[in-house]
């Protein structure tokens, strides 16, 4: 145990060092050559290594592929301009910039949420085209094809200088803003947030998390550093026009940087950039006015050969070598003992949901039929039900995930009024916590950071949900497994994860959703005490199960549906004896058997 | 009138030519589901082996498409083989996109190293003359191209209808597991489909040689515009590609005329947005294959 | 006919079974029972290549089939019929049948296969124009399996016949499977709905989280009180 | 620690083996890849021809000179290679540029760095209109060309057709980059001071595959007399489409650009005939009026084996040859006895082989730099104006 989490902390102790070495030799290595052009190659990695970096907070940690980040590279580029030639300084024009951004990057981004993968790519694409137009017509504004220029005022005050080291250190600086705003971001509740939304947007909203927001708030942040990077390369090349601001092979590259580094990574970028741009000027140079067309056609190959060979980048390679050697996960211990039932019979509480007259359709298929009940406070209701009687239907409206067509649902909050949520946002926030059938971990976190995404919910900062998270592990006997990946863990790890994720946000309302399924039979035992103790502190519990064994020992009232209608409802006992359960559910031959 | 007769012609026969660019494309978007940023450096190799046997033969660059359509099979088979493949399984389906921006500027830049970035000139051989409809003037050339267009969109949708591996095509694109099942080799099909989509444009530059000067660079004009109608037309869907790429013609014709030529191409970008974000199913869309879209 | 020894498999690094075996013999239906997620499924996707085991064998008629691709397993007459019915929604019912005589050892009797499958499922004749997804659950199940048939299978492995149809349909579904068995198809079923399927067996299997732990008669298994309590809730 | 020492060493050692051997170093900054290439590369061996022709009359100053390339792909490769030949080459100046943009960017860093830089082809009014201390042009810029076009069409077009000038319906149509505009601007502002009436001025992207809808409204405004500003691809799409669309004006003027090159009017065929170009001095002129013109073709055939393609390299070669020997008539190579010597350059019109002449005037812009206008006569590029210049007659009208 101690070694296993020494090594990476050393690994880690080791990277850092590694990562302030490269950072250190950004400013150090042009000071001891002092030559112009090594200056220029160093200020030119800081500015691709910075916008790599500010897109990577879009295009790695939400993962929504954005080839047209150029946009905001050019409106800084831009606002930057000509704000100097009204006389403004850069260092005011980039916060203009920054904040034209922002809005921009609202109203691009607003309309693509609902578009993944290469649907965003095209869509940021032809948003990056429209600006290029709308620049090159609005001459007035923009100088249109022909450019603008900024007059050759020297100084700190415009960002224009004679000698090379000062803007390499706003270079530099600019580039140390943006892996701190990266940094920052991946290690704060944001920055979990925006990943488990990328990998499972569904889970994540169950979360409470409001996915739209955090992904618009990661591209205004990242808009906005780009933006501000743009207006400082604006002033070091003095001269800005259209077809170099919001071009297409620009942002690509940009995100090519991000890619060949480790996409999703704080320092992926900064390591592609610092790899890419020196090969690229001297491959340019070695190769350029050797024949044209024979440069471009090498850097073709090699990115082709990158992505066919190192598809997770350098970061990938370098955890490839440092990470502890990989931990199979095999058999999971199970949840320590609950505290065993007190013996007082329960009080019923007072009423905490109330489910009224629920319709669903889809299509012509009425998948849900005037479903109503109630739910108690400190009360386990079981579900059960043929497969597609519409239980996870029902549960989907209960949690928000779906409109009724008719029907509420209404819940009574912490202060005791009725409300009646809409969004699953509005579910997590006002205690109702679910799980879902089909397991839904955030693959690319460890089994701690899953949790940890559920423990936000209470605790906003990073250290309490982390011990929150630790702490509803070790209850769920997920102790051990901490630090590993969830992917890595069978399927009764993972159920035990998605439940724990949902303790985590410490709800007032559980909705389990089958989650006993495919844990054996001690398992299911102790999985039903954990499940007896969560309700005895007062959580209300509605409970699809197929598992018999349990949901006879488990429920207090059992529901049953079939066809999408309650066909009965009760004390377990007396509903397992209903002939029109038994024929239902568990087929007419079976009173024979 | 006379001259808005004039536009919507021009428009339709601009839209043919995106079509038979865009049928391609939309055969390896929806089925493979790679966004092919490649394509259009496919047009240029197509434009370019036409121009090379054209002149090199003497012979028309319409016959040149019976070589010409078979070679960039292969390229396509080769491309899906050797590039997209081994990624398929990739976590992160970006580094598809990557790989075939790589291709691009590859193929690109090969054309610069072979042929300079001077135009090379396809012999016209009588496809630039007229025919005229009433008052309104059409190239020949363009007419077979829309002709060609058409009938690529009719024996595509036979094949995909009525033969055994079309509908094999079909069924792993709606849903690939199962088609495994039924004992389809899906990697064949993929590598058949790339091939294919590849061969369509092969067709396409055979014909549009002749009526465009062949350069290094033609092709990044068509695979925007061709990503568009392919969009608008409903991924995946052949005839929707052919109707969205005449819708966009027409847009394109029509803008460039009453609105003003340098904003034609902000008008047919404005439109695909306005198409991926109200009904990314496109205007003909059919229901298949928006595994992409979430609801 | 059928020979699983000591099979480990499971997606990426998650393992989901463990030293599984089981064996079926020509002419048997077998069934397999387990709660959801206990592996039944991963372990029909093995058999069919679907998924490639890790460690063990899978031979079928004395061959060796552990690493065949999917396609190359059903030209061996392994055909698999899958959870949740899986039709090709924007093809008709010909076409999604016509897609079920693809392998090469089948494509050739095609027209008489249809023929055959149309007898036993008449129903399907009318619908042979329709869209599959126009159908309803049943009909689609129906449809699933008389398209599993086209293949013309030695073994013919059914996912969940039942999963999400009315009790009625269900019976209908298991007097269909009942028939496919009397054609002299070796079947070998994978059901949640324990007492059903191991009423249409002849031998069963129990799989409780990707293990192995009862194997017996279908009888015999539907006495035990392993099974009584933790599947049929006695 | 030690990484740092070894990259000062290859940095020294790259040092010293640049400068090893040239007497004397001045750099050539031009697009040698990426899609400017090809006449990037056309401009730079006009230099190249300058210098061989300088080196072996015995160099200037009795020093030989050595050219640095420097590849000029992108703006910020501008900036960058400039840096390099000014720091690491130690370049006295800079010689380049053909393209506009990058001739901007990279100019700004010598102004800083106090090199002095010589713009020998780039046409954008931008380059000289920054007032810097240590830029000079030698070649005519984008309101030269647009003046030109106007005053041909006042001075040869309009009487040639016998009609009063503002009595032509004039459409500027031009590719959206920077050259383009800027020679489009200079058309509309000062035809409209010739009192002309200009029905339009429209721009398109360079890359367009349709000029139908650009055609119809120039026919469609009765438009007689077109102007176009173009790249290769646009020029050959334009003249199709035109022809194809029954469009057919009383005169097409190009701006340079495709206009010039062979490879268009093979393109379009006879429909070239009788069209007019107002580009740099091409070759097909007045021998007397450009001395030199016949001995710098042998040598460009000599040492590249083809006839030029353009005639970018003649103008490059013309600029090239006379800041070299003015700067060999000069004090020495400091920026400030350069920049005296560029200063004190008074060739006269006539007497170079592009038959301008060459004197640094208001913003250090060649104020006798000119252009020529020329027409396409039986698959021929031929000098036709100014009248001086000219190896033949206008043809205009029937």
């Amino acid at each position: 145990m101690t070694r296993a989490s020494d090594t990476p902390m050393t690994a880690h102790r080791l990277g850092l060092i590694a990562v302030a070495v490269l950072l250190a030799g950004l400013v150090a290595v042009p000071v001891a050559v002092g030559d112009q052009f090594v200056y220029h190659i160093f200020i030119t990695i800081c500015i691709f290594a910075a916008l790599s970096t500010a897109w990577n907070i879009v295009g790695g940690y939400a993962g929504q592929l954005s080839l047209g980040h150029a946009i905001f590279y050019g409106i800084g580029g831009y606002a930057g301009v000509i704000l100097v030639n009204l006389g403004i300084s850069p260092w005011i024009g980039m916060f203009a910039g920054a904040a034209v951004a922002v809005v921009a990057a609202i109203v691009v981004s607003w309309p693509c949420f609902r578009l993944h993968g290469p649907f965003f790519a095209l869509a940021t694409i032809a948003f990056l085209e429209v600006f290029r137009v709308l620049a090159l017509h609005f001459r007035e504004l923009t100088g249109g094809a022909t450019g603008l220029m900024i007059p050759l005022k020297i100084g700190w005050e415009w960002m224009v200088f004679r000698e090379r080291l000062p803007a390499l250190l706003i270079a530099f600086g600019m580039l140390l803003v943006c892996l701190a705003v990266a940094w920052a971001i991946r290690s704060h509740r944001l920055g979990f947030y925006l990943v488990a939304t990328r990998e499972r947007e569904s889970a994540a909203k169950a979360a409470g998390v409001g996915t739209v927001k955090v992904r618009l708030m990661a591209v205004a942040v990242s808009a906005a550093l780009s933006a501000m990077v743009g207006t400082f390369h604006a002033m070091y090349l003095t001269f800005i026009e259209p077809e170099s601001m919001f071009s297409l092979q620009f942002s690509i590259q940009i995100a090519m940087f991000a890619l060949i580094g480790g996409i999703g990574t704080v320092w992926g970028p900064l390591l592609g950039a610092m790899l890419l741009v020196p090969i690229t000027e001297f491959a340019r140079g070695a190769l350029g006015s050797e024949a044209i067309g024979l440069h471009g056609f090498v850097y073709g190959v090699v990115l082709m050969l990158v992505v066919l060979f190192l598809p997770n980048g350098i970061m990938g390679l370098v955890h490839r070598f440092t990470a502890a050697p990989g931990k199979t996960v095999g058999e999971q211990a199970a949840p320590v003992a609950a505290a065993p039932r007190s013996a007082e019979p329960r009080e019923a509480g007072r009423e905490v949901m109330r489910v009224e007259g629920l319709q669903k359709h889809f299509g012509g298929l009425h998948v849900t039929n005037d479903v109503g009940f109630t739910l108690r406070e400190g009360e386990i209701l079981g579900v059960i039900g043929p497969n597609g009687a519409g239980k996870t239907t029902v549960f989907n409206m209960l949690s928000g995930f779906l409109k009724p067509d008719e029907g509420k649902v209404s819940v009574l909050s912490p202060s005791g009024e009725w409300q009646q949520p809409v969004t699953p946002g509005d579910f997590a926030s006002i205690g109702v916590g679910r799980t879902f059938q089909i397991v839904q971990p955030f693959a690319a976190m460890t089994v701690e950071e899953n949790i940890m995404v559920g423990a936000f919910h209470r605790h906003p900062h990073v250290g309490d949900a982390r011990e929150a998270a630790r702490e509803t592990a070790h209850r769920m006997g997920l102790g051990p497994y901490l630090n590993a990946e969830a992917s890595s863990l069978t399927i009764g790890g993972l159920k035990r994860l998605e439940v724990a994720r949902v303790m985590a946000m410490e709800p007032r309302i559980l909705l389990l959703d089958e989650v006993m399924a495919g844990i054996n039979q001690t398992d299911v035992r102790r999985a039903v005490d954990l499940m007896l103790s969560i309700r005895d502190t007062g959580v209300s519990i509605i409970a699809i199960e197929h598992v018999m064994q349990a949901v006879m020992s488990l429920s207090d009232r059992v529901i049953v549906i079939n066809s999408g209608q309650i066909i009965a409802q009760g004390d377990p006992h007396d509903v397992v004896r209903d002939a029109h359960v038994i024929e239902a559910y568990l087929g007419k031959d079976f009173t024979h058997a | 009138m006379d001259t808005f007769l004039q536009i919507v012609a021009n428009g339709l026969m601009l839209g043919g030519l995106f079509a038979i660019v865009a049928v391609g494309l939309t055969l390896i978007f929806g089925i493979v589901k790679v966004i092919n940023f490649a394509h259009g450096e496919f047009l240029m190799v197509g434009m370019y082996l036409s121009f090379l046997l054209s002149t090199g033969l003497d012979v028309h660059p319409y016959l040149t498409a019976a070589a010409v359509a078979p070679a960039l099979f292969v390229l396509g088979a080769l491309t899906q083989r050797l590039l997209i493949q081994p990624l398929m399984s990739a976590r992160d389906e970006h580094v598809q996109i990557f790989a075939t921006v790589g291709l691009s500027t590859a193929l690109m830049n090969l054309a610069l190293l072979i042929f300079g970035a001077d135009i090379a000139n396809t012999p016209a051989h009588g496809v630039r003359s007229q025919v005229m409809l009433g008052e309104v003037r059409i190239l020949t050339g363009q007419l077979w191209v829309l002709a060609a267009a058409v009938a690529l969109v009719i024996g595509l949708q036979l094949f995909m209808k009525k033969t055994r591996t079309g509908r094999a095509i079909r069924a792993t694109a709606q849903n690939r597991a199962a088609a495994r099942l039924m004992g389809i080799n899906d990697k064949f099909i993929y590598i058949l489909t790339f091939g294919i989509g590849a061969a369509c444009v092969g067709l396409g530059s055979s014909l549009i040689a002749p009526l465009y000067p062949t350069s290094p660079t033609i092709g990044t004009y068509f695979v925007l515009i061709a990503f568009v109608c392919v969009v608008l037309g409903g991924l995946g869907s052949i005839p929707g590609a052919f109707f969205g790429a005449l819708v966009i013609g027409l847009v394109d014709a029509l803008s460039g005329f009453y609105i003003g030529s340098d904003l034609r191409e902000a008008v047919v970008f404005t439109i695909f947005l306005l198409i991926l974000i109200l009904k990314p199913s496109g205007l003909f869309g059919t229901r298949m294959n928006l595994s992409h879209v979430s609801p | 006919m059928l020979e699983v020894k000591n099979v480990d498999a499971g997606y990426g690094s998650t393992v989901i079974l463990q030293d599984v075996s089981l064996h079926v013999e020509p002419g048997e239906v077998v069934t397999i029972v387990g709660a959801n997620g206990a592996g039944k499924t991963t372990l029909l996707r093995t058999i069919s290549g679907l998924v490639t085991p890790r460690t063990g064998s899978i031979t079928f008629e004395g061959r060796d089939i552990t690493r065949l691709a999917a396609h190359e397993t059903v030209d061996r007459g392994v055909t698999l019929i899958p959870e949740g019915r899986q039709l090709f929604p924007d093809m008709t019912v010909r076409d999604n049948l016509l897609m079920g005589a693809y392998s090469r050892h089948a494509r050739d009797y095609q027209d008489d296969t249809l023929h055959q499958v149309l007898e036993l499922f008449p129903r399907l004749r009318e619908r042979l124009d329709q869209h599959a997804s126009s159908l309803s659950g049943g009909e689609q199940q129906m449809v699933a399996i008389a398209r599993g048939m086209m293949a013309r299978p030695k073994l013919l492995m059914f996912d969940e016949p039942s999963l999400g149809l009315a009790p009625i349909i269900v019976a209908q579904v298991f007097e269909v499977i009942a028939q496919v068995a009397a054609t002299g198809t070796t079947v070998l079923i994978v059901e949640q709905n324990v007492f059903h399927t191991l009423k249409a067996a002849d031998r069963g299997y129990v799989l409780e989280n990707g293990r192995m732990v009862l194997s017996d008669d279908a009888e015999a298994l539907l006495q035990n009180d392993h099974v009584r309590q933790a599947y049929l809730g006695i | 620690m030690k990484l740092k020492s070894l990259l000062t060493a290859t940095a020294a050692a790259a040092l010293l083996a640049g400068a090893a051997h040239a007497d004397v170093k001045f750099g050539a900054l031009y697009p040698f890849s990426g899609g400017l290439a090809l006449l990037g590369e056309e401009s730079f061996r006009g230099v190249e021809i300058a210098v061989d022709e300088i080196n072996a009359a015995g160099g200037i100053k009795g020093e030989q000179i050595e050219l640095v390339r420097g590849d000029a792909v992108d703006n910020n490769q501008a900036i960058g290679e400039a840096r390099r030949l000014i720091s690491r080459e130690g370049v006295k100046a800079i010689l380049g540029t053909y393209s506009s943009s990058r001739s901007i960017a990279a100019s700004q860093v010598a102004e800083l760095s106090g090199i002095p830089y010589f713009e020998l082809g780039a046409v954008a009014d931008e380059v000289t209109g920054r007032d810097l201390q240590y830029l000079f042009r030698t070649n005519p810029t984008a309101e030269t060309m647009g003046i030109m076009t106007i005053d041909m069409i006042v001075d040869e077009i309009a009487p040639g057709l016998g009609v009063a000038p503002e009595d032509l319906v004039i459409g500027v149509i031009h590719e959206d980059s920077a050259y383009g505009t800027s020679v489009a601007g200079h058309q509309e502002r000062y035809g409209a001071e010739k009192g002309l009436n200009i029905a339009t001025v429209q721009g398109y992207p360079t890359s367009t595959v349709d000029m139908s809808s650009l055609v119809l409204d120039l026919k469609d405004r009765g438009v007689n007399i077109v102007l176009q500003t173009s790249y290769q691809n646009d020029s050959v799409l334009f003249l199709n489409q035109s022809a194809e669309a029954g469009f057919e004006p009383d005169a097409i003027i190009g701006g340079g650009g495709g206009y010039s090159l062979t490879a268009t009017a093979e393109a379009v065929g006879d429909k070239m005939d009788g069209v007019l170009d107002v580009d740099f001095t091409q070759y097909a002129v007045n021998t007397e009026f450009t001395p030199g013109l016949e001995d710098f073709l042998a040598a460009y055939q000599a040492k590249y084996g083809e006839d030029p393609r353009s005639g970018h390299s003649l103008n490059n070669y013309v600029g090239a040859m006379a800041v070299l020997e003015g700067i060999g008539a000069g004090e020495g190579f400091e920026p400030d006895q350069i920049v005296a010597a560029a200063k004190a350059i008074d060739i006269p019109s006539g007497a170079t082989a592009a038959g301008y002449g060459v004197h640094f005037g208001e913003h250090n812009q060649n104020d006798r730099a000119m252009m020529m206008g020329m027409q396409w006569q039986d698959g021929k590029l031929v000098t036709v104006y100014p009248r001086d210049a000219a190896v033949a007659e206008f043809q205009i009208g029937d």
